[in-house]
């Protein structure tokens, strides 16, 4: 075989992994961001989900848009937060069965911020689109204006907890064959503050009160759990992997 | 004592309905609890010494194959 | 001596059961270490807790003569692993793949390199098609690419000749007799018997206790 | 007194001892239960609003605390086992876990049933009762993944894990309900919460907050006993246990 023989001083030198650590986040997202478009299927079933569940809803309880509107808010959110919870449950597993999520585990690099990046891709990739196409749905549910500014945004800052949060539950769960109900189990609980806020800032701002103290909240929870879950999730990887 | 008659004591002021309950289902879990507890231990015991009673007859038949 | 991988009285329990006992290992520059034993006697087990990735043993474990706990980053960056499953995502390319890989070592690294690391392991002219399109044999050929890639001094493969054909392991023996003798060392798992020219130690598994042999 | 923690932070040693000190706590937990109930249910005075319905207070109370209490108990459990790797910590959440969400379970029937001639209603959402009802989601979050996976070692670190993650999330759950409660119906009043009791209503709410507190205790040291044996079963001292006894 034709090789250059790696002389042992090739690898004598370690390489410096702190002033890598950009670049690996970098390609990660890249990675899982150019995957995701290969195969749209996924984030686009979350978004589909969305708006079924909301026509549910009207048919389930009644046309009335007077009725409607008083429960948009609500509805909005609590289908916003299943579609999230939906597309959880891919988040490690693709990288989990190729065996990528192993070699994640093994690069020189520190695993929470690994794991933020992936968390950031599936916030861009479904909390985000979740957020910005609620205003459409919010039309048919008879949404008072005025409050659509703060849904979206209300939204794509609580969804960016959820993602965060749910992480930690799609981590301690990827390595069992049936974990996705026991994933929803798991995570609904830990995601009643984010609900309150959320669909609280909604409610604030068609009666008319400030929204500034929710989304305060809303950004307060994001804060929290951006500190707090990375180690969990990093820790959960650990676990689900190696046992 | 709150109450005048052994009769009162079970009527509660009109609250029996909710009162007993609310103490039996209490107690009924922590009777359980206790019978949980004991029956859990007794099926672990059992166990233990069924294996140590077939560990002791394999030794057994072990040594009498030594000495055959 | 720059690479030194020592295990000491490396014992493994899982739920109760002894996977090994009293295990002395040590690895040294230009050395093979490959672990046998049946089906579920721990070796992969040996592997994952020889690459750093299982915490939960008894013993300890020396990385250039200071504890692996301690050196763990230092460790994993001259560490090449491969397990069971390829590593590669079937939904990027042979060359995409590589390239997270680079830059998961901390090497942005040129798309020449990727090239010649594919043409290396006979993938030519399948650059640029997605990893799912190719063969288990093929896709497991991408992650040994990744062997002429990224040097580092110490391999630790797990069943590395899986789906590969007799032609592919005659070069990857030959790629591995080349790393050992240029100073790297390597830790394998395999059931194929090995040709390869360079000392090689043993390790049996099983019946609760390693046994070493060289 | 390193060697004394060490040998205690034994499941061997831990077994050994907890026999002794078991006894003590059946019974105070025995003791202080029957008492508060006699005194609750027949001495201590009727409300003066909720009339005889308020001696539920006696045992929904120390059920809402100890619920809690439980779920804290097993997160510090699982913190020390993730820290230091002591197998004891962990076994002791295994123990513990039933009995927190059966506790959490009696505090959630309890507060329907005192909700009848209170509110008039079998369920009210209540900021207490909702958030005792996420707690007795998470309780049954935590049992099912630590039955979820098939090695043991891996199931006990995911339920650590998870654990730990709940104790920090059960103040923020807990103040939001709050918020969102006082924000939808900020003129009803709170079953438990009241302006300062007279001493005979609180002397026998705080002997059977005790009498649980020692009735949690004694489970936990008895049922980890039982986990101890059964996850030991293959060490010799087990063995020659059930060797002697059989």
């Amino acid at each position: 075989m034709s090789r250059p023989e790696a002389s042992p001083k090739s690898y004598a030198r370690g390489r410096e992994p702190e002033a890598s650590v950009a670049l690996a986040l970098l390609a990660t997202m890249r990675r899982d961001l150019l995957a995701l478009l290969r195969r749209p299927g996924a984030a686009f079933n979350s978004l589909a989900f969305f708006a079924l569940v909301i026509t549910l809803f009207p048919i389930g309880i009644s046309p009335d848009p007077e009725l409607l509107a008083t429960i948009a808010p609500g509805l909005l959110w609590v289908a916003a937060l299943l579609a999230a919870l939906l597309s959880l449950d891919g988040m490690f597993r693709d990288d989990f069965a190729d065996g990528t999520l192993e070699q994640l585990l093994l690069a020189a690099q520190p695993l929470p911020l690994m794991a933020l990046a992936k968390v950031a891709v599936h916030w861009l990739t479904t909390g985000l689109p979740l957020a910005l196409m609620a205003p459409v749905l919010g039309v048919m549910l008879s949404l008072p204006p005025g409050s659509y500014a703060v849904l979206v945004l209300s939204l794509a800052l609580g969804s960016a907890t959820l993602s965060v949060i749910g992480a930690i539950g799609a981590a301690l769960t990827v390595g069992l064959s049936r974990g996705g109900v026991l994933l929803s189990l798991l995570v609904l609980p830990l995601y009643v503050p984010v609900l309150i806020f959320g669909a609280g800032a909604v409610q604030a701002a068609i009666a008319g009160t400030s929204v500034a103290a929710h989304l305060a909240l809303l950004g307060a929870l994001l804060a929290v759990s951006l500190v707090f879950a990375p180690w969990a999730i990093a820790a959960s990887l650990r676990i689900s992997l190696n046992g | 004592m709150a109450f005048d008659s052994f009769a009162a004591f079970l009527a509660m002021g009109g609250h029996a309905a909710y009162v007993w309950p609310a103490y039996g289902a209490t107690l009924l879990l922590l009777i359980g609890v206790v019978l949980h507890l004991r029956l859990e231990r007794r099926r672990l015991w059992r166990e233990l010494r069924r294996r140590a009673r077939r560990e002791r007859r394999q030794a057994g038949d072990a040594n009498r194959e030594v000495s055959s | 001596m720059s690479l030194r991988l020592q295990a000491r009285k490396l014992a493994c329990e899982r739920d109760g059961r002894w996977l090994f006992r009293d295990l002395d290992l040590e690895i040294r520059s230009g050395e093979i270490l490959r672990v046998e034993g049946p089906n579920g006697s721990g070796k992969t087990t040996l592997l994952k807790i020889l690459s750093g990735q299982l915490a939960d043993y008894e013993g300890s474990i020396f990385w250039r003569d200071a504890p692996l706990r301690r050196v763990h980053r230092n460790f994993l960056a001259s560490l090449l692993y491969l397990g069971h499953a390829p590593g590669v995502k079937a939904a990027l390319t042979p060359l995409e793949n590589l390239a997270w890989y680079q830059a998961m070592a901390g090497t942005g690294g040129t798309e020449a390199q990727r090239m010649s690391a594919l043409e290396m392991v006979g993938l030519r002219g399948f650059e640029d098609l997605p990893a799912g399109q190719l063969s288990a044999g093929q896709q497991r050929r991408v992650a040994l690419a990744r062997l002429e890639l990224t040097p580092r001094p110490l391999w630790v493969l797990d069943e590395p000749f899986t789906a590969i054909d007799r032609e592919g392991v005659a070069d990857l023996e030959a790629r591995l007799a080349a790393h050992v003798r240029g100073g790297g060392s390597v830790v394998l798992t395999t059931h194929q018997a090995l040709d390869i020219p360079v000392p090689m130690c043993r390790v049996r598994l099983g019946e609760g206790k390693g046994n070493v042999a060289s | 007194m390193w060697a004394f923690f060490h040998k205690l932070a034994s499941p061997k040693g831990f077994y050994a001892f907890s026999a002794r000190l078991s006894p003590w706590f059946w019974a105070a937990a025995a003791v202080l239960i029957g008492a508060g109930v006699v005194w609750g249910l027949a001495f201590a005075p009727a409300d003066y609003q909720q009339g005889n319905s308020f001696r539920i207070i006696y045992v929904h109370v120390p059920a809402a605390f100890l619920a809690q209490s439980i779920f804290v108990a097993m997160a510090l459990a699982g913190l020390v086992f993730m820290v230091w790797k002591i197998k004891l910590a962990d076994m002791a959440a295994t123990a513990m876990a039933p009995l927190g969400a059966g506790m959490t379970f009696v505090a959630l029937l309890s507060g329907a049933v005192w909700g009848v001639p209170t509110w008039g209603t079998w369920w009210q959402w209540d900021a207490r009762l909702t958030s005792m009802l996420i707690l007795f989601f998470l309780y049954i979050g935590v049992i099912a993944l630590r039955g979820a996976f098939d090695g043991r070692d891996s199931g006990s670190r995911a339920a650590s894990v998870l654990t730990m993650v709940g104790v920090i999330n059960i103040p923020i759950i807990k103040y939001s309900v709050e918020w969102w409660y006082t924000l939808h119906q900020p003129a009803t009043f709170s079953i438990t919460s009241r302006p300062a009791m007279p001493v005979e209503m609180w002397l026998p709410l705080l002997i059977m907050v005790l009498g649980f507190y020692s009735f949690f205790i004694a489970v936990t040291l008895t049922r980890t006993r039982s986990v101890i044996l059964h996850r030991e079963s293959a060490k010799r001292w087990v063995r020659e246990l059930a060797g002697e006894d059989g």
